[in-house]
């Protein structure tokens, strides 16, 4: 037998999957152990496409267009190496956030297939694989947001559903055309095709089908609740990578079958804007922690379309690496961010915001983390997120496009507001029933959520190299 | 081979300490570095919270002493890395990075005493000690920032990490000037970062030049030159509390003793006016900016802030109040100087950038004082405080009258730099400017000086105040700093010879 | 016009699109999979016109017979925990919230707007475009297998349909998840002359499904069908009680859900080597290997369609059921 | 007017099951007609595809496609059951609730 770090990256969660499904008393040692045999697949991988460029695999011998190839290169990479290192940190949290041994049970299979899923979307070439994998995804993901069992979480669950469902038929329908039209599915094939009415149309339903599932405005409409009522390990992963799995689609199809005119751009952009402002505004209406949380990511996702519309004078081929940085960037933030305000949860009992600094309870460390990771989401210097939103505001400025610079400031206004509720929420002593418990961090479940935070501001001050690493392979370059 | 190695040794050596060329980073991580050591402390080990504390501010006077020196004899620093693409993350040592930065070091460790004993059984010790600590550090970022971005990164921080400070005690009051600060200045932040990534877009550069980066595209683009100067100075002057975006200021005065000496005498305030310097000067040049029409203007708002806040000051009952007002006025003595665009405003502007942090420092801690030790925080309960304290306010009244501009005081020097200054710009009307503003300075801290030394105690003085010397030091030491540089202004070293040492190179003579 | 074949066409059209339109506006929502089946019945007939047996055959059996199974499964349930079983006729089962007009009219222009987008991609696009056949008949001798759609199946597109797998999988675990401490709703039962018929029927179904498999690899059938049927076996033991689920069982059960997936991933790896890559079988070991996967993938299909029409998770209940759950 | 052939009447039947689904997910207010009418959409889409591999003369269609449909009916079977099982486990904890 001979491995090839594309098909262990693959093949590494799956089999953990199964086995940790097959043998459920051993479900955590299994999982994180696979996790962790991913994590090297990924570095593996990295290193060969550091040292060579993109890589890519022909599955069974059998060449695209009759085949299935797998395919490598620098953003690819990059979203394989986040999804993992996040997913690491994650699972390492569930150990403990996860108490019943119930939701261990069935959080390590259902975590693995999911991240079988999302590895094959990053290195998936064929849109019809493709449409295989979001469902992987899909089932994966809402047994996550029902792992609570509560009332709300299995409401949100099927809404999510429904939605996902419809998602994927209406990719589904978009790839039967694109066959209908070419005769293959492969990217190569796309990218060679004549632009078309019908490719064009083909391609609008596909995009409609991601958009609802990456939930941008006014597809969103599932998002908050599911993301706020599932349990927080699987909120992190939830709203940190699979959302951002469509989205990497998306990016990918738009350099395939590029976006027919402007005016379609326009309305990506119009839609993102109305993210940010809409969901900003029911941030700072949201009662709950988590549901705040969930808001900020619906405001994320449209910054990052934002991103991708504001195209600058060069188009797609620069705008969408200051898309793929805020992509980077709120998915380890957001995983933080969920993270530490499931531990805030814990720990204070509950997770209404006006009602925290009633609490004597204060988990310093979670609530320091929190804070850490909503300095990347705002976009203040030196995260990550930031150097995500000056790219975007460089390009936009550069090409002229004041109103996508002036909706990001106003969006990062919006999200100090709301972020500065919660933080009155931890700072304020006066309200305070009963003695304040002494200083009570150090916590271990405190460890992942603050490593991921901290990651997040500091990936900023290497976005010179991350930047340089997504170009490996030309993922959107000249050369394809 | 051995005479390889050793050659290879020496050089290493001479490059580590001879040199040293990394020393700005090294001044920059002390305080970024014991940040996260003092946050992990447990809130009980006060004594070594205090020993770290202390170590670190000692040992950042010693490196910036020790590259002062060296910039005086002439060696260049430059510590830079790419964040972006030809966006550099740059550190540097000029002469004008090092006169603020001497001055937060020393402050910083006057500070840090006062703040042990100030906090000496508060609650959330460690939490304070760390945020003040990325406070300095955030200071000295912003001292030693050789480019706008760099700036704006260190101005950020400087933000997240005053405002748990000016929420420290937690209370409604307190929360709600929070958030008054925090929307202030992260507007300010934002306006800030539009600017820079203006400059960025029409210069392709952000670094701090003497002369200036702007020529070319002021020849292209006035339009788009002038916008940019509204958009920098305004962002700046919200943290420089200019009229109108003032507000902000007088409400922090919730926050402790010590934040308030540190906000109003180092990093707050005199980052946003220390900015300002940084984009006439080395942005738009000081040439240039006069040329595009934005210098008069900016005095005219300066002459309007140094009234409208002595005018306020007069009002206040609350001790901290008055000075917080105070302080709105007195910070736009250095933009008045700056916008004058003469050399000998400049100097003034420069050294008023030192010698108010010292005027002013020292009577926040004696303010500070009064309220720990006596219970007294407003003006009208000062009556006869200067027999119980005399320490504190003796420190008070030689702050107090240098502000007002007693020869041969601090205040005296800066104020009669910036006449001068004005005379030689042509514009007369800052003699009238500056006496009247002296004027109202006597208006309202002579009223105090009165009412402690003169009038008889309505309170019953405790036989010992209740403070300890970590209290009652500080300001003693900082008044004795004002008196010298005042004094001694003309004394190598001092802060009015290396102003004049910057001014030359600001202004390329 | 005059085609009889094209008269058929559109009158099976017609049929095909009223019954949607029927089964979605029905008020009774037994009527409504009832109509649900005959449409899906009927598209498949659709699809045998059109020359595709094998997904026709999938349609009928998966597509319809499971899903119809699932759907009626569930609408007993939602009528027993409801209390509406015995009521004729019966209420609608969920409380109707009102929608938004707004909502309504974003819905309606949505939908407006895909169906122009998909009328406008299909009249534009080409009649019997390019297409994989000429590719798919070139290589088909190099796969092991007779028949083009299990060679596409199970080696050209191997991946997709491991990943299929992974996704029926994916499914049970999620459904055992969901569905733990129920109430124990009694599962729809058969009467007792339906018990003696499904007693005869069974071992011809099992016969029926094997041969099915058997032929998938040069005639239309397979894995799928294949397990559809055999899982319409484990229907019928469910239903009339053959079989109830112990929670001993559920070793093996795990064990037998994972059994298709686990093997063809662990095959698709273990051929590599020697200069070939996963899913690249040994041209002289072809047949053995794609009839030994499709096998198993058979029965961990059919498994798992019979678990997910049971539902919930073989436990232990409180005896007391409908008990909260901790 | 395109000249009628099978690919065209199967090919708009499919576009037109797949809009009522369509308009059936999103404005049926009934949980279990939802699901109906997502496996409509479904059904709509293989036609599609279907449809696609159809070669006149009919004696050699397009394996490809029909593969892809098969993938797609078992796809849509395993969202179909975790569909239901929540709602079913909805309809539950609801009447526990009501209880």
């Amino acid at each position: 037998m001979m491995l090839d770090p594309l098909t262990l990256v693959l093949f590494a969660p799956l089999f953990g999957a199964v086995a940790a499904f097959v043998f459920p008393r051993a479900a955590a040692a299994v999982g994180l152990g696979a996790v962790l045999v991913t994590c090297g697949a990924v570095l593996w991988l990295a290193q060969q496409v550091l040292a060579a460029g993109a890589v890519t695999v022909a599955l069974g011998g059998w060449e695209p267009p009759l085949g299935i190839a797998l395919r490598a290169d620098g953003l690819a990479v990059a979203m394989l190496a986040m999804t993992a290192v996040v997913g690491l940190l994650v699972s390492a949290s569930a150990l403990d956030a996860l108490r019943e041994a119930r939701q261990q049970q069935y959080f390590w299979p259902l975590w693995l297939l999911l991240l079988t899923g999302m590895n094959g979307v990053y290195l998936g070439t064929d849109v019809f694989n493709l449409y295989v994998m979001i469902e992987v995804i899909a089932l994966a993901a809402v047994g996550l947001t029902v792992l609570s069992g509560t009332r709300e979480a299995v409401r949100a669950g099927l809404e999510y559903m429904y939605a996902s469902i419809l998602g994927a038929l209406l990719f589904l329908l978009g790839v039967g055309f694109v066959y209908l039209q070419l005769g293959r599915l492969d990217f190569e094939g796309l990218n060679s095709a004549e632009p078309s009415g019908a490719l064009s149309a083909a391609l609008a339903l596909m995009v409609i089908g991601l958009l609802l599932k990456t939930a941008l405005f006014p597809l969103h409409f599932w998002l908050p609740a599911a993301h706020a009522n599932a349990t927080a390990p699987a909120s992190a992963l939830l709203s940190g990578l699979v959302v951002k799995a469509a989205l990497y689609i998306f990016l990918r199809l738009s350099t395939y079958m590029p976006l027919p005119d402007e005016i379609l751009i326009t309305l990506i952009g119009t839609l993102g804007a109305g993210a940010v402002l809409w969901g900003g505004v029911q941030a700072l209406r949201a009662e709950r922690l988590k549901l705040l949380v969930a808001w900020s990511t619906v405001v994320q996702i449209g910054l990052i379309f934002i991103a991708f519309a504001r195209a600058g004078q060069i188009g797609l081929t620069e705008s969408w690496k200051a898309a793929a940085l805020l992509i980077l960037a709120h998915g380890v933030a957001k995983a933080a961010m969920f993270l530490a305000a499931g531990r805030i949860k814990d720990e204070v009992g509950h997770d209404v915001i006006r009602d925290l600094d009633r609490s004597s309870i204060r988990p310093t460390l979670a609530q320091f983390t929190f804070a850490l990771a909503a300095i990347s989401i705002i976009g203040l210097p030196p995260s990550l997120g930031f150097i995500g939103k000056w790219s975007l505001m460089e390009g936009a400025m550069a090409a002229g496009y004041w109103h996508w610079v002036a909706v990001t400031m106003i969006g990062t206004l919006l999200s100090v507001a709301y972020f500065s509720r919660v933080f009155a929420g931890f700072l304020r002593f006066d309200r305070m029933r009963g003695e304040l418990a002494e200083h009570k961090g150090w916590a271990v479940a405190d460890i992942a959520p603050l490593t991921l935070a901290l990651a997040a501001i500091s990936l900023g001050l290497m976005a010179t190299p991350i930047l340089s690493f997504l170009e490996l392979g030309y993922p959107f370059g000249a050369t394809p | 081979m051995t005479d390889t190695l050793t050659e290879m040794l020496t050089t290493l050596n001479g490059s580590l300490l001879s040199d040293a060329p990394l020393l700005p980073l090294f001044i920059l991580l002390t305080s970024l570095l014991a940040s996260p050591v003092l946050f992990a402390l447990p809130e009980s080990a006060a004594r070594l919270r205090a020993g770290i504390n202390l170590t670190v501010a000692a040992l950042k006077v010693a490196l910036v002493g020790w590259l002062g020196i060296k910039v005086g004899q002439g060696v260049v620093y430059d510590i830079s890395f790419n964040m972006l693409p030809g966006l550099e993350f740059k550190l540097q040592a000029d002469p004008l990075a090092i006169l603020f930065v001497s001055l937060s070091a020393i402050l910083w460790l006057v500070t840090t005493v006062y703040s042990v004993g100030y906090l000496e059984r508060g609650p959330h010790r460690a939490r304070f000690f760390g945020f003040f600590s990325l406070c300095v550090a955030a200071t000295v970022g912003i001292a030693m920032a050789g480019n706008l971005f760099t700036f704006l990164i260190f101005y950020e921080l400087l933000t997240l990490a005053t405002y748990p400070l000016v929420i420290h005690k937690g209370s409604a009051e307190a929360l709600r000037a929070g958030r008054i600060y925090l929307i202030y200045t992260l507007a300010g932040g934002l306006v800030l970062l539009l600017g820079t990534l203006g400059l960025w877009v029409l210069a392709g550069t952000t670094d701090f030049t003497p002369g200036g980066v702007l020529e070319d595209v002021v020849a292209e683009n006035r339009l788009a030159a002038q916008a940019l100067f509204v958009v920098l100075v305004g962002a700046l002057g919200v943290k420089a509390a200019l009229v109108p975006f003032h507000a902000w200021l007088p409400t922090a005065m919730v926050a402790p003793a010590p934040v308030s000496a540190l906000l109003h005498a180092v990093a707050v305030v005199k980052a946003g006016a220390f900015g300002i310097m940084r984009v006439v000067y080395e942005v738009f040049g000081i040439e240039t900016a006069q040329a595009l029409g934005m210098t008069a203007p900016l005095a005219a708002l300066a002459g309007v802030t140094i009234i409208y806040g002595s005018l306020r000051a007069i009002t206040q009952d609350d001790i901290k109040k008055r000075l917080a007002y105070s302080t709105v006025s007195q910070v736009s003595y250095i933009t008045l100087g700056v916008a004058l665009a003469s050399p000998i405003a400049a100097v003034g502007a420069l050294a008023h950038l030192i010698h108010q942090g010292l005027m002013k420092i020292t009577m926040f801690m004696a303010a500070g004082n009064l309220a720990e030790g006596l219970g007294v925080k407003k003006v009208s309960e000062m009556n006869g405080v200067g027999r119980a304290m005399p320490g504190t306010m003796l420190a008070f009244s030689a702050a107090a009258l240098a502000m007002i501009g007693l020869p041969p005081l601090a205040g005296f020097v800066s104020k009669w730099y910036l006449a001068q200054g004005g005379l030689d710009a042509g514009a007369g009307w800052v003699i009238a400017l500056l006496l009247g503003s002296s004027l109202l300075n006597a208006f309202y801290f002579l009223p105090m000086l009165y009412r402690a030394w003169f009038r008889d105690g309505t309170i019953e003085a405790p036989a010992r105040p209740r403070i300890g010397w970590m209290l009652a030091a500080p300001p003693v030491a900082t008044a004795l700093m004002v008196l010298f540089v005042g004094g001694f202004a003309n004394a190598p070293f001092s802060p009015l010879e290396w102003t004049r040492f910057v001014v030359a190179i600001e202004y390329q003579e | 016009m005059t085609d009889p074949v094209l008269v058929f066409d559109l009158l099976l059209a017609a049929a095909v699109v009223a019954l949607a339109v029927a089964s979605l506006s029905v008020r009774d929502l037994f009527m409504a999979i009832v109509l649900f089946i005959t449409f899906g019945l009927l598209s498949a007939l659709a699809w045998v016109r059109l020359s595709a047996p094998d997904v026709a055959l999938a349609e009928a059996a998966i597509g319809t017979g499971v899903t119809g199974a699932l759907l009626l499964k569930t609408l007993h349930h939602l009528r027993y925990v409801t209390g509406t079983l015995d009521r004729d006729p019966p209420p609608s089962v969920t409380p109707a919230t009102p929608v938004p007009a707004p909502v309504i009219w974003a819905n309606a222009a949505f939908c407006g707007l895909i169906t122009l987008g998909l009328a406008a991609a299909f009249l534009g696009a080409p009649q019997a475009g390019p297409g994989f056949d000429p590719l798919v008949a070139e290589a088909l001798p190099a796969s092991g297998v007779e028949h083009p759609v299990t060679a596409v199946l199970l080696n050209f597109r191997a991946y997709d349909t491991l990943m299929e797998g992974v996704v029926l999988l994916a499914a049970v675990i999620a459904v055992w998840q969901i569905e733990r401490g129920l109430s124990d709703a009694p599962a729809p039962a058969l009467g007792e002359i339906f018990d003696g018929f499904a007693r005869l029927t069974l071992p011809a179904i099992v016969v029926v499904g094997t041969y099915l498999l058997w032929k998938g690899a040069e005639a239309p059938g397979g894995a799928f069908q294949g397990g559809a049927v055999l899982a319409a076996v484990g229907l019928l033991l469910l239903l009339s009680r053959l079989y109830v689920p112990q929670p001993a069982h559920r070793g093996v059960a795990r064990w037998a859900f994972v059994l298709g997936t686990g093997v063809f991933a662990g095959v698709a790896l273990l051929v590599a080597g020697g200069g070939r890559v996963a899913f690249e079988y040994p041209a002289e070991h072809a047949k053995t290997l794609i009839l030994l996967i499709e096998a198993l993938v058979t029965i961990s299909i059919a498994v798992t369609l019979a678990a997910l029409f049971h539902g919930r998770e073989p436990v232990a209940l409180p005896s007391s059921g409908g008990k909260k759950d901790a | 007017m395109p000249e009628l052939t099978p690919a065209l009447i199967y090919g708009v039947t499919g576009i037109a099951v797949f809009a009522i689904g369509l308009v059936g997910a999103l404005c049926a207010q009934d949980r279990l007609r939802r699901v109906l009418a997502l496996k409509l959409c479904s059904v709509g889409a293989g036609f599609i595809l279907v449809v696609a591999a159809w070669r006149d003369p009919p004696d050699a269609p397009d394996p490809v496609p029909h593969a892809l449909v098969i993938t797609g009916i078992v796809v849509m079977v395993s969202a179909t059951a975790v569909a239901l099982a929540l709602i079913r486990r909805l309809q539950s904890l609801e009447a526990e609730d009501d209880a």
